[in-house]
């Protein structure tokens, strides 16, 4: 891992992709101290940007319909993008990560289960799925926690199945399994390290479509309670306003947007230097 | 065959190929890594020429410089390539892709991989005159058919509609053959054409190309690492080292007289029938292959060189290496060294990894009548309706023989014979379905691993095959030893576990400082060294080596075997040493044991297997072995037919189907009876044994060639 | 062949019955909320339980999941709660309209990203291919509802040139459909391109490429002949699956443009607590899913010889 | 004994519309208030609008607006609406199924967007003194469009059906004073009687053909402004018998008749080619096309000029229709609002220095500015708007943290407390922008609220049982109605599951009171009341937007977002 993460200094694109994810990991842990405003105090309703604030403060992004600075609203929205979507995916690791690697070592009928269980969610469209979760049991923090893990969990359990499935081969895990180790060992230690370049670049590419996909919940009112900001949730809640007060709604696309793009081009850096070594 | 394509040859008589001084680097992000330095070649018509030397010594980047097809980060940075007076590099892409395929053609290593797995095999003939001649479909089709005939292919028309996974692996690489064949072109590149194929398939494409270069007068380059296959094919040969060429000449001369030290060590480090591990044991090179930007200045194996004299061997002298010179008295022979006219090698006797010979043992291990089957489930319709659902595959069928305290014993056979199978069973990570194994008095037959005592389990490991594979590449050499030694319950105190894990690293030869490596970190015969070490952590009565060193250089392969061979005699353990290798096996076990489908055909002491009466199988396996011993004389006997599938083995004699002695009906009928000439060698075949008795040797040194191949 | 085909087709039928049963347990097992949800929440107990009496909520639980599904395989999915028609009326043809949504995205995505994809990874490294790696990463990038705030505001509001919804109420229109569809390619093109990419780049570096490059044949028929053929298996299966993101972003795009298709009608049919509706859609939309799937496999093996003759 | 009064026409004249031209007269109520209970207590809306010009010696226009344009003829008006089911009028329960049926199903009575109620179908009424008997005199020479005679026969079935629980109709709620509590004669899982509510035994009588009479249980002052309440449109007699589907059987007496409907997508309105019994409208066409839940959708339509109207805008949408050239904003004030109500039954909202600590938090204009743009009127907590006539003016409310403070420490949290209050924004996405500027005004103090956002059908599950909700309340003519639906004890939609017998009891005395300033001073006494036990938080009053092509002609926004396009012409 530390491998390739030293790696992706050949990569340009990956360095690229990087620099915006630590970027905003940058902005996230000092969000406190960049943002000019609390996120959701209401000062000032439809300021543009640039405009001054009461006390003579600039709201340099504007503020929204309601009055709150968009610029501090993005800062501390970063906080909740980027606590969220790794901990949903995370999570959605966490459950996958054993399933894959139980059915890909087992083999047989714990495989068969499995991979019907894992089918089975994901022959669901994922939004689908989202939508019908959320919808009912309603819009907390925790269940969107609980729908992306469902919806993701399948999806990482192919992959580690499949990983599992070639590296079960490997004369280590023979070696392994001679000396009389317990299967759960030979998962855990002698497999899924091994496993976790493919993991990594999948994880980073996931991290991007829990990003959307967090965002599109926000879009549709199905997201993260408010008031703390959510981009996708800042997004829904101007872009009627989008046509007349434009940065309302573009710096929360463009935050988002930038995120997910330093998401993927990371994974694909991280493609590109894994294949050439 | 005829036609325009050998009018072609008529008009140019020059040399059909020349490289002058040609040099290849790849461009990397570390730079410019030179591939292949300084290399010479002439070839005249009909002439083959061997490359041989070991991964990494850049044999398979002059075929590609040949072709002019170097990627995108290889290029020739001096010198030429000039075929038939054309110097490929002025050629525009057209007029190359007019010699491709059609007067230079190529045969590859992976007949699978080499071909479009999506396309029918007629098709892929098909282009070659289609795109060349453009000629109709129609005649394309009945070249491609007639070709396919000359290589020996059974069925030309069921091989045409075919798509390449529908045929075995030896019918692939004739197809590969046939392709390269269909333009009739001057020259014919194989590079490592047998290489992924068993012994027995890789003879019968020996022999086809042999029958190739006389039939059609083609030109050849031969690239291999094996010097036998060498010796079989190639009137010349070029010892390649590290990207130049250290020896070249006509291939007896070089054999019987080479002039070089990595030459002269290659042939110490293969086990030749003349070798003997107690006698004349096999001799490794030490040290190991200089990466491309660390290779040292003047003569790039003088470190590794005995006869090495620094001022001399370290001084560039051509380049950043040495200049060839000419042997004296042999036009053609020549050799890359300083110091080749002052070596005395009669003189030279290397210091080989001997030891004496130990007795034998009480009985380890001893199995009767092991039978292992799998249960196939058939989840077909038409299954489902006869109600034949379940299917048994015989993986291996009645086993017995005995293993001896300190004792080597081989296990002998081609893919497919059972021998994976029957190591899982020792193991433990299958149950028998029947018979019995006895490990130390104890039946295992139908004891899981995780049912064996730590310390059975412990007395009884395994070292495996591939070295890349052979470590998990997450845990440090150290962490993967000590895990080890926990397991088997020899240490529990952390220091002393510690101490154990610097002991076997001193067991084996390795640094202590590796304990902290990484597994990427060593080259493949220091992580086979590892794995030796690890199997003998828990002080093992038995270790199963399942072909220990085939996926090793040769050069390494003598010192891993040596090693091994060293412990085994060390700890006074009983070696189950499965192979392929009959030269391998022959040098080092004292008994063995060969399998075909499942089945023991043949078991005995080295010397009786290796001798009349054979097992027919056994016979041919013998035979289809390359030798790289001018001295030795072979019988020829190629296998026709594929290897059949284990899931629907023959009936009767499972070697029925293949064996050139088959008698009659009987064999395919009835299981072939335990046959025993004098005690312990056992053959099992309808023949009478008194037949068997009338069979010549396989192998014989030809009375006219000295005992000794490397002595002049 | 047809053996997998039919063994396929026992897994469809038994994937159906699990999803089946799964929403009937999540959206039936309580039947006072189905009632209340029918009836609306300002209705008493009295009329609640005459409901649900009249329609056999007081059987036992199997037999209502029996009778429900025996209903549905007939294709009686109950009566809208919110429309208060037969659910199938109103659900076949928002699922037509997001069948040609979804054909007019496709039949841009999928020869514009196998066309960029096969470019780029016919020659890896090269310029070409570096500008459309990036360019469908970014694309990827900015989600759909980004793109369709953005789209809009531009081609609605700015440059008044195209419709702002696509309810198509008064009959088909091509132009209605520019605006959703353009979302839909903008982000899914991208993905598949770079699967095209990555699969295309893989062939080129196969030894069987080599062979048929050291062969002689030109270099167009390498690439028509011999490396696409191969390269668009994996596409090809990228795409059916795609179908199953296509619904995703449909609902986004849908809801966006207040287009009338299968999407909003899931999305609008869930935030209404639309029970039979729901649960319609569900089992469509995984119904398309599976068959799709299926025709991925079928496909797969198809354009497979390794695995149709095996 | 009261004399009979009787007006020009010679219909009787409630007795209390004398006094109420003497209050007018002195100033003590004012026109607006004047016109609405006059005609609420059966004056016709032209008298009425004829005794305040006497009064007041000026003329009054009651239909002001673009007289001087001379309206067209002909031509289709496209609206953006959801267009829902409509099977059954007696069901409705969004006001959007009625707008699609209202210009084909006519009501007894029509409450203009002034406010003031006028005779419809019913060309007029009387109340008894005491307000529990009703008499409707119907139209004459209405017709249905299948050509039956409009009649009592039609109003008694509509009635009928209305309070049968079998129907499910809301209207039993309406009219609940026509109602009965019975044993249903069936048993509950527990062994109790399932009680159900049945008509009262002649409840509705049939007079003559054109009359109809109402006998109350207990008087009602709002039986007019109830017979315009959306699910009260009059369906012929037959309706049952003819599929009791609206929709697929078009049957009304109005000027307009369904002539294409596709649910969840459009419905087509055409003009009937028969005469109209009113007023002849001037359009050819509704159109009303479903573009979804999205607001941006509705005005994306609008911008790009595929519809001409739309259902309405949000407050937040407005500049954007300002920047549209082609469109025109309308604005209705309202006394649609919503309250963050709290269930005093549930802890921790029995602890009333708790809820007056948020109310002591709470600056209402300047929540009004933040969350409404300062559209609509700011919130006094007692849910009376100054658009109700009976409004009675409290002393002004006024934040006041260290009351808050003192008050929180009083309830036992010094350190101050996290509410979690559930927003469905089932009027809009103002609601969670409305709490989101109330958390911060409650921030000061300690309390920290934190909002539960849910979809709207959720909300609705949970609406009356939560312990603390944001709830949205429509417009309605009269103050004493909602206060009436959703504070008595025991009422139904009683929200905050409020039982105060003191507050019911002034309900009580202001609702049956007739007299304009009598009951402002009960009212004020009601309001005090609701307003000291702290049980809602009543921001702002909202005024709500439309917006329509500048073509459309005649348009006025109707406080309940009821469609009203009889007058309605395109340019």
């Amino acid at each position: 891992m530390f491998k390739s993460l030293a790696l992706i200094r050949e990569s340009i694109v990956g360095m690229v992709g990087l620099a915006l994810i630590l970027f905003w990991v940058f902005v996230a842990v000092f969000a406190d101290v960049i943002a000019p405003f609390p996120p959701n105090a209401t000062i000032m309703p439809m300021a543009l940007p640039g405009m001054e604030g009461p006390d003579g403060a600039v709201f340099w992004l504007g503020t929204d319909h309601i009055g709150r600075d968009i610029l501090s609203r993005i800062i501390h929205g970063s906080r909740r993008v980027l606590i969220f979507a790794p901990l949903a995916t995370f999570c959605a690791y966490a459950v996958g990560i054993p399933m894959g690697l139980a059915a890909g070592y087992r083999r047989g009928m714990t495989d068969d289960v499995l991979s019907f269980i894992g089918n089975i969610i994901l022959s669901f469209p994922v939004l689908v799925l989202y939508v019908i979760i959320i919808a009912t049991l309603g819009a907390s923090a925790i269940n969107i926690l609980v729908a992306v893990t469902f919806a993701s969990a399948p999806g990482i359990f192919r992959i580690v199945r499949g990983l599992a499935l070639d590296l079960r081969n490997r004369e280590y895990v023979f070696a392994a399994e001679t000396r009389g180790e317990s299967p759960w060992r030979i998962m855990m230690i002698e497999i899924l390290p091994n496993a976790r370049g493919p993991l990594i670049v999948d994880a980073c590419l996931r991290l991007g479509y829990v990003i959307i996909t967090i965002g599109v919940l926000g879009f549709l009112g199905l997201g993260l309670p408010p008031p703390d900001p959510d981009w996708g949730g800042m997004i829904n809640e101007t872009r009627s306003m989008a046509t007349s007060f434009p940065h309302m709604t573009i710096f929360p696309v463009i935050a988002i947007s930038s995120l997910i793009l330093g998401f993927n081009l990371l994974a694909d850096g991280l493609r590109e230097v894994s294949l050439r070594d | 065959m005829t036609g325009n394509g050998s009018s072609r040859h008529d008009k140019y008589d020059g040399p059909i190929l020349e490289c002058k001084n040609l040099s290849i680097s790849y461009f990397t992000r570390a730079g410019e890594i030179p591939a292949v330095v300084d290399f010479n070649l002439t070839l005249n018509q009909g002439d083959s020429v061997g490359l041989v030397g070991e991964s990494g010594c850049g044999k398979s980047t002059v075929a590609m410089a040949i072709m002019q097809y170097l990627g995108n980060n290889g290029g020739i940075v001096g010198g030429q390539v000039i075929y038939k007076g054309r110097d490929l590099a002025t050629l525009s892409e057209e007029e190359l892709r007019q010699l491709r395929g059609n007067e230079i053609a190529m045969v590859y290593q992976e007949p699978m991989a080499s071909l479009n797995p999506s396309m029918t095999l007629g098709r892929q003939l098909m282009e070659v005159p289609l795109y060349h001649e453009h000629v109709s479909e129609a005649e394309a089709a009945k070249r491609a058919r007639k070709i396919l005939a000359d290589v020996n292919l059974p069925d030309p028309d069921r091989v045409m509609s075919s798509y390449p996974h529908q045929i075995s692996g030896g019918q692939q690489q004739r197809v590969v053959i046939a392709m390269a064949l269909l333009s009739n072109p001057s020259l014919l590149l194989l590079d490592e054409p047998t290489t992924a194929l068993d012994v027995t398939v890789e003879a019968g494409i020996v022999e086809l190309i042999a029958e190739i270069a006389k039939k059609f007068n083609t030109s050849m380059i031969y690239i291999s690492h094996n010097l036998g296959l060498i010796l079989a094919t190639c009137g010349r040969v070029n010892v390649m080292y590290s990207g130049v060429v250290v020896e070249e000449g006509a291939v007896d001369v070089v054999f019987d007289h080479m002039r070089h030290p990595y030459t002269k060590g290659l042939f110490n480090a293969i086990p030749l029938p003349s070798a003997d591990k107690t006698a004349r044991p096999l001799v490794a090179i030490r040290g190991q292959l200089p990466l491309p930007h660390e290779r040292p200045a003047g003569c790039y194996f003088g470190p590794r060189c005995d006869f090495f004299q620094a001022g001399r061997c370290d001084v560039p002298a051509h380049g950043s290496t040495l200049a060839m010179s000419s042997v004296d008295g042999r036009p053609g022979h020549e050799v890359r060294c300083a110091r080749w006219s002052e070596i005395d090698w009669d003189a030279h006797k290397p210091e080989g990894v001997s030891g004496e010979e130990t007795p034998m043992g009480d009985e380890v291990l001893s199995i009767t009548n092991m039978r292992k089957y799998y249960e196939l489930h058939d989840n077909s319709i038409a299954a489902m309706i006869k109600g034949k659902r379940v299917r048994y595959v015989k993986a291996n069928e009645s086993i017995s023989f005995v293993a001896h305290e300190s004792e080597t014993v081989a296990i002998v056979g081609e893919s497919g014979c059972g021998k994976s199978t029957f190591a899982k069973v020792l193991m433990g990570l299958e149950t028998a379905t029947d018979g019995e194994v006895l490990f130390n008095g104890d039946d295992v037959s139908s004891q899981s691993v995780q049912k064996r005592s730590p310390k059975q389990v412990g007395s009884m490991q395994m070292v495996f095959q591939n070295p890349f594979d052979t470590l998990n590449p997450s845990h440090s050499v150290g962490s993967q030893l000590a895990r080890v030694i926990k397991k088997f319950g020899v240490e529990t105190d952390k220091d002393r576990i510690e101490n154990r894990v610097m002991e076997l690293l001193d067991l084996v030869k390795l640094p202590r400082d590796f304990a902290r490596r990484r597994p990427r970190q060593l080259s493949g015969g220091q992580k086979q060294r590892v794995g030796i070490a690890r199997a003998f952590a828990g002080n093992p009565a038995m270790v199963v080596a399942d072909e220990p060193v085939s996926a090793l250089d040769v050069s390494v392969q003598a010192a891993v075997t040596g090693l091994l061979m060293d412990i085994q005699r060390e700890f006074r353990t009983t070696l189950l040493f499965i192979s392929h290798d009959l030269s391998l096996v022959r040098y080092l076990a004292d008994r063995v044991v060969v399998m075909y489908l499942g089945s023991i055909m043949e078991q005995g002491t080295t010397d009786e297997v290796f001798a009349p009466p054979y097992h027919p199988y056994t016979e041919a396996l013998l035979s289809a072995v390359p030798i790289a011993d001018t001295s030795i004389v072979k019988k020829r006997i190629i296998l026709e037919g594929n290897l059949p599938s284990v899931m629907n083995p023959p009936k009767g004699c499972p070697f029925h189907t293949r064996c050139p002695r088959k008698i009659g009906h009987i064999c395919e009928t009835k299981t072939p009876p335990f046959a025993e000439d004098g005690e312990g060698h056992i053959i099992s075949c309808h023949i009478p044994m008194d037949e068997l008795r009338k069979v010549d040797p396989v192998i014989v040194q030809a009375d006219s060639k000295s005992d000794q191949p490397a002595a002049e | 062949m047809l053996v997998f085909i039919v063994r396929r087709l026992g897994t469809m039928v038994l994937t159906m019955v699990v999803v089946s049963i799964l929403l009937f347990l999540l959206l039936e097992i309580n039947s006072a909320g189905v009632a209340i949800k029918v009836l609306g929440p300002y209705t008493s107990e009295e009329q609640r339980n005459l409901w649900l009496e009249a329609n056999g909520y007081f059987r036992p639980i199997y037999i209502r999941y029996f009778s429900w599904l025996g209903n549905f395989i007939v294709g009686d999915f109950g009566d809208s709660i919110r429309f208060k028609v037969p659910v199938g009326e109103i659900l076949w043809p928002r699922l037509a309209s997001t069948g040609i949504l979804g054909l007019a995205a496709m039949a841009v995505v999928i020869p514009l990203s196998l066309i960029l994809g096969v470019l780029a990874g016919m020659r890896e490294g090269s310029t070409l291919d570096r500008v459309i790696s990036v360019g469908s990463i970014v694309t990827t990038s900015i989600p759909e509802f980004a793109s369709a705030v953005f789209l809009s505001t531009i081609f609605v509001f700015y440059l008044d040139i195209l419709p702002g919804t696509s309810s198509m109420s008064d009959g088909f229109s091509v132009v209605q459909l520019i605006l959703p569809a353009m979302v839909l390619i903008l982000y899914d093109f991208g993905y598949v391109t770079r699967m095209t990419r990555a699969s295309m780049a893989e062939v080129m570096t196969t030894h069987y490429i080599r062979t048929a490059v050291l062969k002689g044949l030109p270099y167009k028929t390498v690439i028509m002949k011999h490396a696409l053929r191969n390269a668009l298996i994996a596409p090809f299966t990228v795409i059916m699956l795609q179908i199953n993101w296509l619904l995703s972003g449909v609902i986004v795009v849908e809801f966006a443009f207040a287009y009338k298709g299968f999407g909003a009608l899931l999305l609008e049919a869930s935030l209404n607590q639309d029970l039979f509706m729901i649960e319609a859609c569900a089992m469509v939309a995984v119904f398309v899913a599976v068959i799709t799937q299926m025709i991925a496999d079928i496909g797969y093996t198809y354009l497979n010889p390794r695995i149709r003759f095996a | 004994m009261k004399k009979v009064l009787k007006d020009a026409n010679g219909k009787r004249i409630h007795p209390y519309v004398p006094e109420l031209c003497e209050q007018l007269r002195e100033g003590k109520v004012d026109r607006r208030e004047f016109l609405r209970t006059a005609t609420l207590l059966g004056v016709s809306a032209g008298a009425a609008y004829g005794m305040a010009g006497k009064i007041m010696g000026t003329e009054m226009v009651s239909r002001p607006a673009e007289a001087a344009e001379t309206p067209k003829m002909g031509g289709s008006l496209k609206v953006s609406m959801q267009v829902q089911e409509m099977t059954d009028p007696a069901t409705y329960d969004w006001t959007q199924k009625s707008n699609v049926a209202r210009h084909m199903t006519e009501y007894l009575t029509f409450t203009g967007p002034d406010n003031i109620t006028r005779p419809y179908l019913a060309e007029g009424w009387e109340a008894s003194d005491d307000l529990k008997t009703w008499t409707l005199n119907l139209r004459k020479g209405v017709k249905w469009s299948n050509g039956d005679d409009f009649g009592a026969d039609d109003v008694v079935h509509n009635f009928t059906r209305w309070l049968d629980p079998k129907v499910g109709s809301s209207n039993v709620g309406l009219f609940a004073s026509m109602v009965d509590e019975v044993d249903t004669g069936k048993k509950d899982d527990k062994g109790n009687a399932v009680m159900g509510k049945r008509m009262t035994e002649g409840a509705v009588e049939k007079i003559d053909e054109h009359t109809v009479r109402l006998n109350l249980n207990s008087a009602l002052l709002a039986i007019p402004e109830n017979l315009y309440n959306y699910p009260t449109a009059i369906v012929h007699r037959r309706f049952d018998e003819e599929g009791g589907d609206i929709s697929k059987n078009p049957v009304g007496t109005g000027p307009y008749m369904l002539s294409e409907f596709q649910v969840g997508e459009k419905a087509t309105l055409k003009r009937r080619p028969e005469k109209y019994w009113g007023d002849a409208p001037y359009l050819d066409e509704i159109r009303y096309i479903d573009h979804g839940e999205d607001r941006s959708a509705w005005l994306a339509a609008l911008a790009s000029k595929q519809v001409d109207a739309l259902f309405e805008v949000d407050v937040t949408q407005i500049d954007v229709v300002e920047r549209l050239p082609h469109a025109v904003l309308h604005q209705a004030v309202t006394a649609q609002t919503g309250v963050a109500r709290m269930q005093r039954t549930q802890a921790p909202f029995d602890n009333i220095n708790l809820r007056r600590a948020m109310m002591a938090c709470m600056d209402h204009q300047k929540l009004l500015d933040l969350a409404h743009r300062g559209k609509g009127a700011p919130g006094e907590n007692h849910h009376v708007a100054q658009i109700h006539p009976e409004y009675a003016k409290l002393p002004a409310l006024k934040q006041d943290y260290d009351l808050a403070k003192k008050l929180l420490n009083d309830a036992g949290y010094s350190n101050g407390v996290t509410l979690s209050v559930n927003v469905g924004n089932a009027t809009g996405a103002w609601e969670t922008d409305t709490m989101q500027a109330l958390k911060q005004q409650l921030a000061p103090s300690g309390i920290n609220l934190e909002l539960n956002k849910m979809p709207s059908a959720q909300y609705w599950e949970v609406w009356d049982k939560a312990p603390f909700s944001f709830t949205g309340w429509t417009h309605r003519p009269l103050g004493v109605m909602v206060l009436n639906l959703a504070y008595r004890s025991g009422v139904p939609w009683n929200e905050s599951a409020y039982a105060n017998p003191e507050f019911d009891k002034a309900l009580d005395v202001a609702s049956a009171l007739l007299d304009v300033e009598e009951r402002r001073k009960a009212m004020a006494k009601v309001e005090k009341i609701l307003q000291d036990d702290a049980i809602i938080a009543q921001p702002l009053w909202r005024a709500i937007f439309t917006a329509t092509n500048k073509r459309v002609k005649g348009f006025t926004k109707h406080p309940t977002n009821y469609d009203q396009f009889n007058k309605v012409w395109l340019a």
